[in-house]
């Protein structure tokens, strides 16, 4: 199956409808992204953060591609790969960051570390469970609401090619179709589901010629390539919002890492990894192109790169200095009648009545 | 009653659940959990149901008859036989403001949903600060000679899982107290109903729309002053019977009623235990941590100075559910086995 | 998608392959499994059978033509609703009666009731088990032993068209894909599960064209003529005991009575149900075919009828002097070692050392 | 040593298990679990291994490292994210006369193929005859800042569900031992391997490849005379180090490590307490109806006329998991809190 790719080179605006400013901005969120993946792993090689990292690196293209294509009323379901595809969606990588660290400031309050995170009543994405792909089916009562009270929202949910053999995949896509729910189902294919190359995972050449199955559109798209990706993404995400039914998208991609911090992911052959950093990384790709198009020159290439590291540094500082969660308060926010959820987290790291 | 009851009554042209009810104004079991239903259906419109078979068939067990007529198919969902998707589309409406109930066909099939109801469900809030005001009910239970996929009692596994409240009344009445209370908890709650009661057990049942029972509190059932029996569901009625039988032998036996498994009343049960010191637990699901387990352990634990004899526990075995009436009446604690191990405790 | 049926139409041998012997015994098979589910009922609704009843009805071209397709020693993995396939794969019709009574004689030891039966051992059936469709991925790890051991054999799977959108069904399928396993997935697709219609279940138009999504053949029949059924479940089992791989057979029929004996069915539409009975009858059209083509005569098919009917009194008779189980052995067969299972039931319900 | 083992630790050259011993021959409850593996594929050629990312990768805890090298990808089957398929295709490979051991990459992933695992594969056998040699293992357990989905103790909900031996070892010989006796048993077992142990504990563990520890003995790993406490898996190294501090308080700890939870040695558990009269269980667990709750219920009817105090239990509340330092640490119970209620128990 061909990707869109081929398809896209022979229309004529490049930009795909964005204006020089969502261009820009497309180009700061990769490279935050890019920024923030690989500094979170340098800490957690120097052994100054605790608990996992689960990098999204080189799938940039899809993160901020599909999610770019949202609005922020949209809801996103997202896994543990997906933190990039989360700050695209509005997340604050200060209390992102808290989260990394186990602090009271992060999303989950210290419940929960690294990118099981979530932010619903701000960016409305979903908290990131491990068990894959459990916010699938989550997304389809997410969907089905919006379509309840006729509200032109649309529910997108992100899982790995691995998560498709799992049966929540096939259940979730099967009742959006019949219900025809506004949701666009994205699977991040990297290629790998830990060690598990995408022939152990399913039989058919694509993922995306699956979605004949559910009758649903089918679309897959090189992810080094983030303004098709946006544009597929776009396409199905206003489908859905028009009451057009949900759509499928494979975006491939390849992950650099390890499936973890501790994977060395020697099972990934060399060169298809090579081929892929050089010749297909969507970060560079992207500013190559703005620099092409003089959408940005070197001096705003570098001013990007500027606020990236400082975002990142003053996050950092915020979530050193935010207080670890008292123990105390361990039992309580389990129900909602206990209130924890609706104090303020306190300087002492417990909560107080706002 | 309030005018929107009555208008809606009055729409339902006696299909709707009251008019089922007896000449004497008595509703079943059954009955009163569809009135629940129905009077938090006309009450809220956030609430809707979910579930396989609830819409034209009106449920396997017709607790949902004449609701889709009433409410419509966007209100009274027929879904696919794909549990973990049912749950997790609740999870989802939920989070977008509505109230779902989800009705399982057989409690036995919340093994099916099993993850979405333990991982998901349970534990969003508590990580996130969404509230997932869902009900997921189901008949459960034995009793019946349905055997081993279709008389399950899955409350131990819920139970221990956090962030549910698992309910299991044995009487009309708070049948329907406790179900309008489920759904209009902000917690996710699994409603358990006892399928051997349905249409056996009926009562006056309150009429009034804002009846509610509380969630979390057990109930005396009956006043004694020889033994306790805490058990909860079908089992109260078997209780019941025993505590009749014992009278007769002079043996005074108080019940207690759970109600609600988790939070479990533990005030209410360490209060009967501390008048009578002699205590039977007795219960439905499988004897190895199943919810008499936890019941004789907070007794052993919180009563234990006025314990006048060891905990006494009554349960199945450990093994399925058998079909045949001799292995199935084997399996479950019969009214003579109740009989006997008051006896016995009155006895020590 | 056209079923085979238009397919044969064209081809010569109507017979498929199969002896005079073999057809009757078909015919035989089919009169069984008609004569078995109609006393059953009866008895039900007279309040003389205990439990609850699974009606194959009308589909007695699926379950005897897919369950002809096998030999002795494959597998079959079927549902509640399919004890035809049961009887037809070999299930002695005595010992299945005492289950449907709760004796000791029947297949579970009155451990379970009705078509919750199965004889792992004799027929080589697996024991159903109500959660849909739980025996899918168990089949796979039959065939994956054949393979394994470089065995002929091949295993069968059955389940209804409603146990489609259940993602057990998905993961199954798929991993049978991945490893090529020697499997056949049926789907007696008898257009309803429970009062749920086709249309709330998938949103595709057949079942069979989802194949596809597992890179397997999918071939959808029509279940009135079970020789081709026999033909098509045939080739696929064939093909799956040469190494080929799995199949998808969807085998369409209507559910003559409700999902279960205390349901009438009203959901059916009357004159959807007229059209099948009146026209769309299996086992009529079976035994018109070989009086047509003089396989038998109406001497033989009285004779046929004879035999069906005696063997069910036999049965009957078996199963109302066989003991219920005793009590005191409840707790017993749980564990492999308490020996249970490996002793004989005695004339007294218990189970003696043989 | 047999021949055949010699010529596998041969043909490994130094990669099969065994040679990642010490110098002093002491192995780590990983190293001692991947030789129960290796031994018995070795031995009993029905004997396979399948699970995600279990051969190429060798497994996420590094498990089954060389194994793939070894015994070939029929033998070491990678699969798809599918563990309601994996439990599945043991259970069909099982009845076909194979004795598949299936890998749970976390424990906590357990519950997504919960359906097959209690339905299925635990009511299979009581039901048709057909015994089901399954072993599932999987790493469990807290203790590691893993939070909520990599930290869970699935043991209540499978110990509670019919048919399934349940298993958590808490040292390398007893987890070596108990996984070669749960290979060679003929009924389904969940084995749970505490990842807090993997890499800490080592002791010389037996070579002998039919060294078998039986399922279902508990043992006394410390004697003692003032309490006892019944524990088992991470929390048995807590609480020995907890009877170190209270030696020193004059206070004598005798604790017993369940090493099986189902079928439990209530013998072993009650000697102790008759003895002692005085009796902490400890569990890691969610409390209510975690596995103590079963222990404690069976001590406080077993051992009644012995107690000299209630029956104590001390486990972690029922909420998820949680990840950050402070909250882990306050959730699981504590060497102090565990001296503290053991001197509760003492003065009590
Ligand atoms: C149900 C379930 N089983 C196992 C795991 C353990 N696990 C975590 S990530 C992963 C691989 C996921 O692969 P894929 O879906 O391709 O996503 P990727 O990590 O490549 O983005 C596995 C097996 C899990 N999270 N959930
Ligand atoms: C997981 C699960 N959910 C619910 C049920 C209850 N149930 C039993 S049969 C049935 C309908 C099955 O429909 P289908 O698969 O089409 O099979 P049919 O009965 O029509 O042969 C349902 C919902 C079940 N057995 N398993
Ligand atoms: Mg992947
Ligand atoms: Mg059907």
């Amino acid at each position: 199956m061909a990707t869109t790719a081929d398809r896209r080179t022979a229309a004529t605006d490049w930009r795909v409808g964005l204006s020089d400013e969502r261009l820009r901005e497309i180009l700061y969120l990769l490279k935050l992204c890019r920024y923030v993946d690989e500094r979170l792993e340098a800490l957690y090689r120097q052994g100054r953060l605790p608990g996992a990292i689960y990098s999204g690196r080189g799938q940039e293209g899809t993160h901020v591609g599909v999610a770019s294509a949202l609005r922020k009323e949209d809801s996103l379901f997202p896994t543990h790969r997906d933190l990039s595809a989360q700050l695209t969606k509005g997340l604050d990588l200060k209390r992102v960051l808290a989260q990394f660290w186990g602090r009271i400031d992060g999303y989950t309050r210290g419940r929960d570390g690294n990118s099981h995170i979530g932010d619903w009543y701000g960016a409305r994405t979903w908290t990131v469970m491990s068990h894959l792909p459990i916010a699938y089916p989550v997304a389809c009562g997410a969907a089905l609401a919006y379509k309840r009270r006729g509200e032109p929202r649309v529910a997108m949910a992100i899982c790995g090619d691995g998560a498709t053999s799992n049966g929540r995949w096939h259940e979730a896509l099967n009742v959006s179709a019949i219900y025809r729910l506004p949701v666009v189902w994205v699977v991040n294919n990297n290629q790998y589901a830990y060690s598990t190359p995408n022939e152990l995972e399913f039989p058919t050449g694509t993922i995306a010629e699956r979605a004949a199955a559910y009758d649903m559109p089918g679309v897959r798209v090189d992810a080094q390539d983030v303004l098709e990706v946006y544009r597929v993404a776009h396409e199905a995400v206003e489908r859905a919002r028009e009451g057009g039914g949900p759509t499928l998208i494979e975006s491939v991609s390849l992950r650099w890492r390890g499936h973890a911090g501790h994977d060395p992911a020697r099972y990934v052959p060399r060169g298809l990894l090579e081929e892929y950093m050089e010749n297909k990384d969507p970060v560079r790709r992207f500013q190559d192109l703005l620099l092409a198009h003089e959408v940005v020159d070197q001096a705003a290439v570098a001013e990007i790169d500027e606020r990236v590291r400082r975002d990142f540094e003053e996050a950092y500082e915020f979530a050193q200095r935010s207080p670890f969660p008292v123990g105390e308060e361990v039992t309580m926010g389990l129900w909602v009648e206990d209130g924890y959820w609706r104090r303020e987290p306190s300087r002492e790291g417990g909560t107080e009545a706002s | 009653m309030s005018a929107r009851t009555l208008e809606a009554g009055a729409a339902g042209h006696g299909a709707e659940p009251r008019g089922k009810r007896t000449e004497a104004g008595e509703a079943t079991y059954l009955i009163a959990i569809a009135e629940a239903l129905w009077e938090e259906m006309e009450r809220d419109e956030r609430v809707f149901l979910l579930g396989e078979d609830i819409g034209v068939y009106g449920g396997a067990f017709k607790v949902t008859e004449g609701f889709l007529e009433r409410f419509g198919p966007e209100r009274v969902m027929d879904t696919p036989i794909a549990e973990e998707t049912i749950t997790g589309m609740a999870i989802g409406a939920a989070m977008e403001g509505f109230r779902p109930v989800a009705e399982f066909q057989y409690a036995d099939f919340m093994s099916s949903g099993f993850d979405m109801i333990t991982t998901a469900l349970g534990r969003y809030h508590y990580r996130s600060g969404v509230p997932l005001p869902v009900v997921l009910r189901g008949p459960s239970g034995g009793g019946v000679r349905a055997s081993s996929f279709h008389s399950f009692n899955p409350e131990p596994w819920f139970a221990h899982s956090p962030g549910l409240k698992v309910i299991c009344p044995a009487f009309p009445t708070d049948a329907k107290g406790l179900l309008k209370s489920a759904i209009r908890d902000d917690n996710p709650v699994i409603f358990l109903e006892h399928k051997w009661i349905y249409r056996r057990i009926k009562e006056v049942v309150p009429e009034d729309p804002d009846f509610l029972v509380p969630i979390g509190k057990a109930r005396v059932v009956r006043e004694g002053s020889d033994v306790s029996i805490v058990t909860y569901g079908m089992l109260v009625h078997w209780a019941l019977e025993a505590a009749e039988q014992l009278e007769g032998r002079g043996i005074s036996v108080e019940i207690v009623d759970l109600r609600t498994i988790q939070p479990l009343d533990t005030e209410t049960v360490l209060r009967s235990v501390e008048k009578t010191s002699r205590v039977l637990v007795l219960y439905e699901s499988h004897r190895f941590l199943g919810v008499g387990a936890e019941v004789a352990a907070q007794i052993a634990e919180g009563a234990f100075e006025h314990l006048d004899a060891p905990v006494m526990r009554l349960a199945p075995p450990n093994v399925p559910i058998p079909f045949s009436p001799t292995l199935e009446d084997a399996y479950l604690p019969q009214v003579p086995d109740i009989v006997a191990a008051v006896e016995r405790l009155a006895a020590w």
